[in-house]
């Protein structure tokens, strides 16, 4: 099988569906000709040509909004939001529009967009590179959230989407584009050839939109995440001993309950992660539901390890960022309630 | 400290109780304009931006280069459908009045642009309006019965009860579903014509918004892409003077007209009269020929007036004077299309009259079969658990069982 | 004591505070000549001149955009937005500006904005003149979110909220403008003439940010709410008999959890109800932080009332709305548990 | 379906292995466009959106009307300040391809436009600048330490370590905090000079993006505002001809000019050459005129090249030709202003290699210096816990126990 990183997984995806469906059309800022500037879509202008993969004018609002009068005439259009930090100028469009042009027509018109964008830190971008505002798309119907955690999801859900009826707003944590990340800025950085999620298949295969995955099984406890903090678990679960069985949500929304409420109901305790400010945002939600569906199960209250309610600094992103120590510190408050 | 503020803010030319002023409205005389080639360069077409091209004069006749020189016979045809826009909204305006539907916008004094410009447009053209295209949707197929099931949000309704009255929307008649939210359509036309492009079609796009809403983000994007791509698209602002209580002044049409506003991206403006069906349906023909050609996108301003209150919920008493209509320079566009037949021998008051009362009577027949489908106060009723539906193309299971769960409490009812 | 509705208030607060500090100025869509399509800024113009009470250009960026520069400048604005759903063009200059200036600068800049707009739905106004999109704020650090349930707090809150150097976002709930609604639509409406609450003085005076209050006290059961819900909440308690304590939660960020908390330690039981869609909303950031907090004092899952996770249907606004029957049927459920 | 595509896809005039080609610019001799008095209509001015204003000829002379007659002595020193600004920039560069700062932006090939605005402008006037003005910075009164500072988010970091590299801000040179969000500033630009005039004062407001940045709302939202208000404000334009990989093309420069973009609503657009200090320093204390004398904004676009990389995350050899910058024909404006002094006897080759050689080294002495406060590796460094602090005017109590939270975690270190 090849071995892909995240970047390779992406681009393949677009290739493969690309090629199956030509009403299949990239635009963004620097995505044709450059390839955009974290090359995920490197080399696909050259192979389908400048009115396939389209280099757009800096305006997110007018990507989105242009996407979805594409849309609507029968293209299936896949854009990119530079960072997800400029996605808010779109905004707009994405929630009075692209979320609600289906329900609104009754189904007469819908445009399936898929709006791919890398988020998160790690990266030394500052407070303008690193958000992670899915929580701010979950709470608008109409649309799927999709964050892929490794270079096999990321392609299967990426087909899904584009090949989805529904617009996607797809967030890639760009601080494992390039490998997995276990929290620990100062170890040296590992690739994805020898993670198992870094074999991808060339071709066409999809991760249904709406699955979570059992990342790690365990019985102590569960630990809820999705992009980075997956492996930031996983890690912690090795680094404390504690046997946590960790849920990769991978779709926001949707989300699939069971597969959260059946590891919560068996090992009775709980704790979520992201890397997005805690206050408000989509980890309450797994909260609240987890809390609520599994609440004769539960033996301690469900923690949540999340980034502070700050703008993420540039200096200080590993005091931010809630790695290794602060999910060890997490896992260990869960395990000793009661 | 804001005594000695030395900001200029706009004014309009009359408020309540000021004797109506137009004078701030450059015009030009009938026949005045020169009419380009198609293919034009773009820097040769400003003059058209800053003139008002006009066909009709005072005395009814057309004249000059734009006259399309169509039949009377399909004057007639507009005449008719200018008339049932304004019989359909009189009739709902009053519903509404009685309370019998929740909300309602009238086209009065602008019904000549939706109806020249469907004229003027092909059927696989594609439409995205705004809330005062209703005679689009009449012009394109759309029944006067199914408009006032939308309006009524009863069982046939289009919408099934999830929107406002009005927003109605037509996949077979190629015109889009009305947002609630201003301009954001003009992209989605503009995205829409370059997929026509992209797939080799001649189809174009068109869109319309209203002078105060040129203001909006969506508007100078749509305006931006179209440029940048060359979109086929016609890009319409319907400057009616007024939105809601603030005049044009306010989105910044002061200084130079909102035909000007794409000249910086080189795209060509027409300010056309928007009361002169005429005019109107030459300056839609010309732009789509441009667009159909290659040669991109045309932004499109119409000088109108708003004959009526912005919507059912303001008293526009309360903030211009109650006969500025009567002033407007520009006049009524039903009463000129109808001098205009009269004076070529192709029309009477008499025949104006009864094809009036022909309007008012389709109206009346449609609302009592439309009222069958049910009202707001009797059945039959929508089911509201279609609520769930087509929020995702499937449902999924928060909504399934959120569905489920409005099922019970309804059920215990 | 006067009585004045929620308008009236707002438009008090706006007098109280123009009179008191030059440097306050109005600016937003049809809010000086015509006073507002709610009225809530009638009459500003007329006394304080068009310098202070600006009809501004239809564009919720521009006027938040320009709000800002004003506040950098010495300004106090207070923009209004004429409906929450028209609040989007706006976001990426809320989000990106307004709630970081403070931060990124050190304190060097900020701009001291209150932007205020009508939310909620039971006006008939389809679903694009009836979102409640509070979540989507309180996940964003840097602004403080507030939303009043009655014309007292609306004007000390309005108040507090001009006079504040942070910037906030001011949520009026406008089905409650005219008089408190205890959710049953079929009732003739009722004036906050004779409720408490719409006793307000007319001079100066503050409702501090960041205060919850009890609106009703019991023992058997927290129901923690804002906005117009309270009422119906209140309403609900008295329907089902159930002795409830009803916190209204006034700021939404930052959170007086303290209040909230100690409510539930004492009663043991909690529902959450807003008018907002469930999934993702704030309520889950209320689930979240009481079942931490209040864990072992829980005798019953915390529930959420809620809207439907779909727009906000025209036709079908009461089956949509939280309304008493629901809250009733919540509240039952979480007394049933156990 | 594409293949038979008829969209317009903008082309740059050269890739890699291309020869440059920048025959599309539509250039002006030096001296030839007329200079027009404050407060002629703005009809009248639109011919200025058209040509190119230039001072300085191709012998170095300076030209015609627009020629702002400064003293040698004044040319001597904006020139120090162009060398300190392109020293700074060569030694920042290098610092981050060592990897001792992440990230860094140069403003090679456009250091005229901050040095020649920031002399023009009173120090009364706030700037809202983006990421290629630490010239402004720098000329208002910033020492280069504390600008290292800020890059090595040390500390003496005036961000506290907040903000990446380059996001400086001076409250006391009025120089307004930088946004990684493009355009967002343009809007505070505009709102601040409202106030300015709502206060009765003459300060006005003046802020600056690239040509890419023109496709952002915020462009559009700041023309209008400024236009309706007649904002006391200078729109600067910055056209490099790139934003990142794309041409100016691509954000609808191809047309018409940048400096056309607001001709719409009425805003006069001034183009020029923003290689020419003395046409960038003319322009601005003309449209500062306009301004202050109550006349409204100006659009000034300022036709450069980008001499540099976008940023250190790029490398534009992988997307335009590498010796384009050489093609360029408005040449390096150090080169020119330098010609220029040279020309008129006040300067020599030998006083400039003094000169550079004087700039590098208070370079060098100034990095000495902001290594002392910390570096990314070595002490002292900032305290982390500052991070919760100016979220609020107060701290909230979540960061009170978050900031808790983090010192305890410290602690266990
Ligand atoms: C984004 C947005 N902001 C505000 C509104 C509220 N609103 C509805 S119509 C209107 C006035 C529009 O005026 P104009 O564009 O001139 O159109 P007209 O009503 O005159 O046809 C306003 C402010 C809205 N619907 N959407
Ligand atoms: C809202 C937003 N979108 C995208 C970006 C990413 N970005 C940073 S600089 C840049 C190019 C800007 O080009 P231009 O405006 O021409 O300025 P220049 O870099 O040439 O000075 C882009 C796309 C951003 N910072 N903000
Ligand atoms: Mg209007
Ligand atoms: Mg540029």
């Amino acid at each position: 099988m090849p071995k892909m990183n995240m970047i390779e997984a992406i681009r393949s995806a677009h290739d493969v569906m690309m090629e199956r469906d030509s009403s299949v059309v990239v635009l963004g800022e620097d995505v044709g000709y450059f390839g955009g500037v974290f090359r995920c879509t490197d080399g696909l202008q050259r192979k389908y040509g400048e009115h396939r993969v389209i280099d757009a004018p800096i305006a997110e609002g007018g990507i989105i909004g242009a996407a979805i009068g594409m849309g609507v005439n029968g293209l299936r259009p896949v854009a990119e939001i530079q960072f997800a930090d400029y996605i808010y100028p779109g905004f707009d469009q994405i929630v009075s529009e692209l979320a609600r042009l289906r329900y609104r027509s009754c189904g007469e018109f819908f445009s399936p967009v898929t709006i791919r964008t890398p988020c998160g830190g790690g990266i030394r971008g500052g407070q303008t590179h690193s958000q992670s505002p899915e929580g701010i798309f979950t709470h608008v119907s109409g649309i799927k959230t999709v964050m892929p955690s490794n270079p096999y999801d990321a392609k299967g859900l990426l087909i899904a989407a584009i090949e989805s009826d529904d617009p996607v707003v797809f967030f890639e944590p760009k601080r494992i584009y390039n490998g997995p990340f276990d929290g620990d800025p100062d170890k040296p950085g590992v690739s994805w050839a020898n993670h198992p999620k870094g074999e991808v298949p060339e071709g066409y295969y999809t991760v249904p939109l709406g699955t979570a995955e059992v990342a790690l099984e365990g019985e102590e406890l569960t630990i809820v995440t999705y992009g980075t903090l997956v492996h930031v678990a996983i890690a912690a679960a090795a680094e404390t001993g504690v046997d946590a069985e960790v849920i990769d949500v991978r779709t926001m929304a949707p989300l699939d309950v069971k597969t959260l409420t059946d590891s919560v109901m068996k090992t009775g305790r709980c704790l979520i992660a992201h890397e997005a400010t805690r206050f408000g945002g989509y980890g309450a939600e797994l909260a609240a539901t987890i809390q609520k569906d599994c609440f004769y199960h539960l033996e301690a209250p469900i923690r949540r390890v999340a980034g502070w309610d700050t703008p993420y600094p540039h200096a200080f992103e590993w005091q931010y960022f809630p790695g290794l120590k602060r999910m060890c510190a997490g896992i260990q408050r869960v395990m000793e309630a009661e | 400290m804001i005594e000695k503020s030395r900001l200029k803010i706009p004014q309009p030319y009359a408020r309540p109780g000021d004797e109506p002023d137009f004078s701030y409205l450059e015009l030009s005389p009938a026949g005045e304009i020169d009419k380009p080639q198609i293919g034009a360069r773009t820097r040769d077409l400003e003059y058209l931006a800053n003139g008002l091209v006009r066909v009709l004069d005072d005395d009814h006749e057309a004249q000059g280069p734009w006259n399309p020189d169509l039949d009377p016979e399909k004057l007639q045809v507009a005449l008719r459908w200018m008339l049932l826009n304004r019989a359909f909204d009189d009739r709902m305006w009053q519903i509404q009045r009685q309370g019998r539907i929740s909300f309602y916008m009238q086209a009065r004094g602008e019904e000549a642009i939706s109806i020249a410009q469907g004229m003027a447009l092909r059927s696989g053209d594609m439409c995205f309006p705004s809330y005062r295209n209703q005679g689009l949707y009449m012009y394109r197929g759309m029944t006067l019965v199914d408009m006032m099931c939308q309006c009524l949000s009863n069982t046939r309704d289009m919408c099934q009860g999830r929107q406002l009255p009005i927003m109605y929307h037509s996949k077979e008649g190629n015109v889009f579903s009305i947002s609630g939210n201003l301009a954001t359509q003009y992209p989605h036309a503009v995205g829409w014509a370059m997929a026509s492009a992209l797939k080799g079609e001649d189809h174009i796009a068109a869109s319309w918004l209203g002078d105060g809403s040129t203001a909006e983000a969506d508007f100078y994007h749509a305006l931006t892409f179209a440029a940048v791509y060359q979109a086929p698209v016609i890009l319409n602002v319907v400057n009616n003077q007024w939105a809601i209580s603030t005049f044009q002044g306010t989105a910044g049409g002061e200084r130079r007209p909102f035909a000007a506003r794409g000249l910086g991206l080189g795209i060509p403006g027409l300010r056309v009269d928007g009361n002169d069906f005429l005019a109107i349906y030459a300056a839609t023909l010309w732009a789509a020929d441009h667009a159909r050609r290659g040669h991109g996108p045309t932004l499109i301003e119409h000088v109108t007036y708003r004959g009526g209150a912005h919507s059912t919920s303001d008293d526009p008493s309360k903030y211009r004077p109650k006969d500025e209509w009567d002033a407007f320079p520009l006049g009524d566009p039903v009463e000129r299309l109808k001098g205009h037949l009269i004076k070529i021998g192709a029309w009477s008051e008499k025949k104006h009259e009864k094809l009036w009362d022909e309007c008012v009577e389709e109206v009346t027949a449609a609302w009592k079969e439309a009222q069958q489908y049910g009202t707001m106060t009797e059945g039959p009723f929508l089911d509201p658990v279609t609520m769930f539906e087509d929020v995702y193309a499937e449902m999924p299971k928060n909504l399934e069982s959120q569905r489920r769960r409005l099922l019970e409490i309804l059920g215990e009812e």
